[in-house]
């Protein structure tokens, strides 16, 4: 069923302690800080949660982590020059982490969202991220099988919702939003605007209504592009 | 450790970042669809012209990414990979994670240009943990461009600080991809990884025989294309 | 073969198909996205108010799908699963076939309608293919709703035109999903399928000793709702 | 590399023989008709066709058929009250059926594209088309294992390709294009108009260019949408 609530309180007030939750967001694009916040501040605690990254700086994810909420950590790239208190947090072993190719962190997701039971893909074969994994040779090239990751709750963020729960996104903010959307039992998404049923183009829906459950407006702030796009992932030049 | 002498190309020096960013464009061809990573693979873009109509990917789901946005350009939702705020062409697209690392996974990118730490002369792809004791171990995208890709770029210098060669028998990091690697672009040098082993394109400042005296592994001139 | 008596509902007559159709149609939960099948589930539709808010769905890739299309409104690009004509309703969208499909095999549709050859005690249902020698074997997307769906409803006449009853300890004929169906409506009694075998919710035009002399599986009636 | 040519002839001219070729399509919403007359026409034989059905009346693929010049058909539902011609070569045992439930070959098809090696589905599990299959129970559900169909053209119709070969569809005649044209070697399109780039918005692309190879204008033809809509296909009722 779908609700459309007044506060980001009360979206995700059913969250509850040992939960799965994925958030989602690459960068700050598509981040539903808003909700993380609340999150924070609703007190739920012992969370697996899945991200591509394992939070930045002094906001959102990383004050999650930070407070001692977060058991376990499903991402792709934890290692920022900013994460530090996912940094501490794992080196005292206070947190686990499963680390997972960005592409493999990308199909679990969708295959959990699309009932699929595992998949074969080359990503990863004769690394240290297949150890302990199923492999096998498909058409001459090494596979590794993975398995479907499945959520209690998805916090995302869309640009609009109408009446029904569909959803449209803007730009590189979609990235997560939609496959997260699909695998969570509970999706809880913050838009920018709240249009009527009928206003978007049917043609142009990118997340159906059908897997959206809680919607919350959160007017986008004026001007919080500052200090939102410090690039902080650093690979090897 | 016999080095077979042949008429390769050679310039008088070793290339700088920006002249090897510059080869590496050159080299693509008109029409590709490319990835480039982060950090020194970024400044191909820099090189590209406008006759090639190169199309370039970003995993966090777009194609068809411009320059890096400056000043009122910035736009906190449209960043690339890298997290650097990016501008949009004409004929972009954006999608979701999963069609965009499913493009990247299925064989769709022409060529995607990686940083490394090593490469094996079999091809195998080190770049993206040291493994050292402590170090926490970050990934992204790198295994799904380094498997996906129809070709894989490697940008380098040929030498760390310390003066070893990155071209290896056998690499000693943890490996990105087995055998994905296909060219070598480095400031000395440009390498062609295949089935019959490793050979040289070109060398910069240094002739076959001096670069062989810094790579612990044979080499010999690829054959002229 | 007991039969438990007990209070459940009953009816003067058997349920016409359309009867049918708006007793199912009742039993929707509000807000609910539900695919009705090719055939008798179809009629269904016609059945459902305003007020449940029911968003129906084609594998074809559609979700918002309203009435049969009449005159002027008809769209070759816009037909059901059936490749009847249909119209769009306000908050629809389309989708391609393996979104269509995720979104079933997903666990996303609250109920799809089906119709059936024969069930089991078990909730394994059959309704694609006789079997019958030369026989042209075809299946569509039976075999993804029955398997996808939240709740299989099966929709058919209790009995085939030979009297044979299509509730079956075991089926015969292929099947098209195991211990899939929740509820059977027929027009003699609805069915209840689950971990403790088959109960009867409610009988139309017999008691459920008649109904027990027609159909070969012992039957009970379900505990009250 | 992306090409436009001016006749559907021109556009088919490279299919071989022996070729896998995926036609889009349900129903008549999205059957590229002028591309199959096309490939009719330029004679390629011995082909498989993968497509939801396996032709209808006496056009398009079900000539194809007629002529004898498909081996085999992937497809979920090949028998229709109009499916003369391919009910004819199946009974002559002159016609090869792989028949796979409509939600696996659209994701193996999907597959395909996005360089799965392989899936489990509950879908077909305990049935007759899972015999022989390669089968295990994830999360206590019984899964088959199903592989990726790729083939070497796909022919699509689309309502609009801008200048790098985005395509945006119209309503349900979407169905297989999209993941036909990433599934394929080389994807041919018909589309009813050609627009400058920079003229579809990126937020709306469905198909992005990358997967498009050659793309051919054929106007939609003024009110073909009669005889167009007759439902054949067959269910229980």
């Amino acid at each position: 069923m779908l609700n459309f609530v007044e506060s980001v309180q009360e979206a995700v007030s059913g969250i509850k302690d040992g939960s799965t939750v994925m958030i989602g967001g690459f960068g700050n694009a598509g981040q539903p800080f808003e909700l993380i916040d609340a999150l924070l501040d609703c007190g739920a605690k012992d969370l697996t949660v899945v991200n591509n990254n394992a939070g930045q700086g002094d906001q959102g994810l990383a004050l999650l982590i930070k407070e001692g909420r977060v058991r376990k950590m499903i991402c792709s790239f934890p290692r920022q020059s900013d994460s530090w208190h996912f940094d501490a947090k794992y080196k005292a072993g206070q947190i686990e982490l499963e680390l997972v190719p960005q592409g493999n962190l990308a199909e679990r997701i969708r295959a959990a969202g699309a009932g699929i039971g595992g998949f074969f893909t080359p990503t990863g074969y004769g690394t240290m991220l297949a150890e302990g994994k199923e492999t096998r040779i498909i058409d001459g090239r090494g596979q590794v099988f993975e398995t479907p990751i499945h959520a209690d709750v998805a916090l995302i963020k869309a640009l609009k919702a109408d009446g029904k729960g569909n959803l449209v996104y803007r730009k590189t903010a979609r990235n997560f939003g939609p496959i997260m959307a699909a695998a969570a039992k509970h999706t809880i998404v913050q838009v920018s605007e709240i249009v009527p049923t009928g206003a978007l183009d049917p043609e142009n829906v990118v997340t159906p209504g059908i897997y959206v459950n809680t919607v919350v407006r959160v007017p986008a702030a004026a001007g919080n592009t500052a200090g939102s796009t410090t690039g902080t992932e650093e690979k090897v030049a | 450790m016999g080095v077979m002498e042949s008429s390769i190309k050679t310039s008088e020096a070793p290339l700088s970042r920006d002249d090897l960013a510059r080869l590496v464009a050159r080299d693509i061809a008109p029409g590709s669809f490319v990835n480039l990573g982060i950090g020194q693979p970024t400044l191909v873009s820099n090189y590209l012209t406008e006759d090639q109509d190169i199309t370039l990917h970003t995993e966090n789901g777009m194609l068809g990414m411009g320059p890096e946005a400056k000043g009122d350009e910035i736009d906190e939702d449209l960043i690339n990979a890298g997290k650097i705020p990016v501008t949009e062409l004409p004929g972009a697209s954006y999608f979701h994670h999963a069609d965009s690392f499913a493009m990247m996974r299925g064989g769709h990118l022409d060529i995607c240009v990686l940083g490394a730490f090593q490469v094996s002369v079999t091809g195998d792809l080190a770049n993206w943990h040291t493994g050292a004791p402590g170090a926490i171990p970050a990934v992204g995208g790198a295994m799904d461009l380094a498997t996906g890709a129809k070709d894989v770029f490697v940008m380098m210098t040929l030498l760390t600080r310390e003066g070893a060669s990155k071209i290896v028998e056998s690499c000693t990091y943890p490996l990105t991809g087995v055998g994905c690697v296909t060219r070598v672009y480095t400031d000395k040098a440009v390498f062609l990884t295949g089935p019959g082993g490793i050979t040289v394109r070109e060398t910069f400042g240094c002739t076959l025989e001096e670069l062989q005296e810094l790579v612990p592994v044979p080499l010999k001139a690829a054959a002229a294309a």
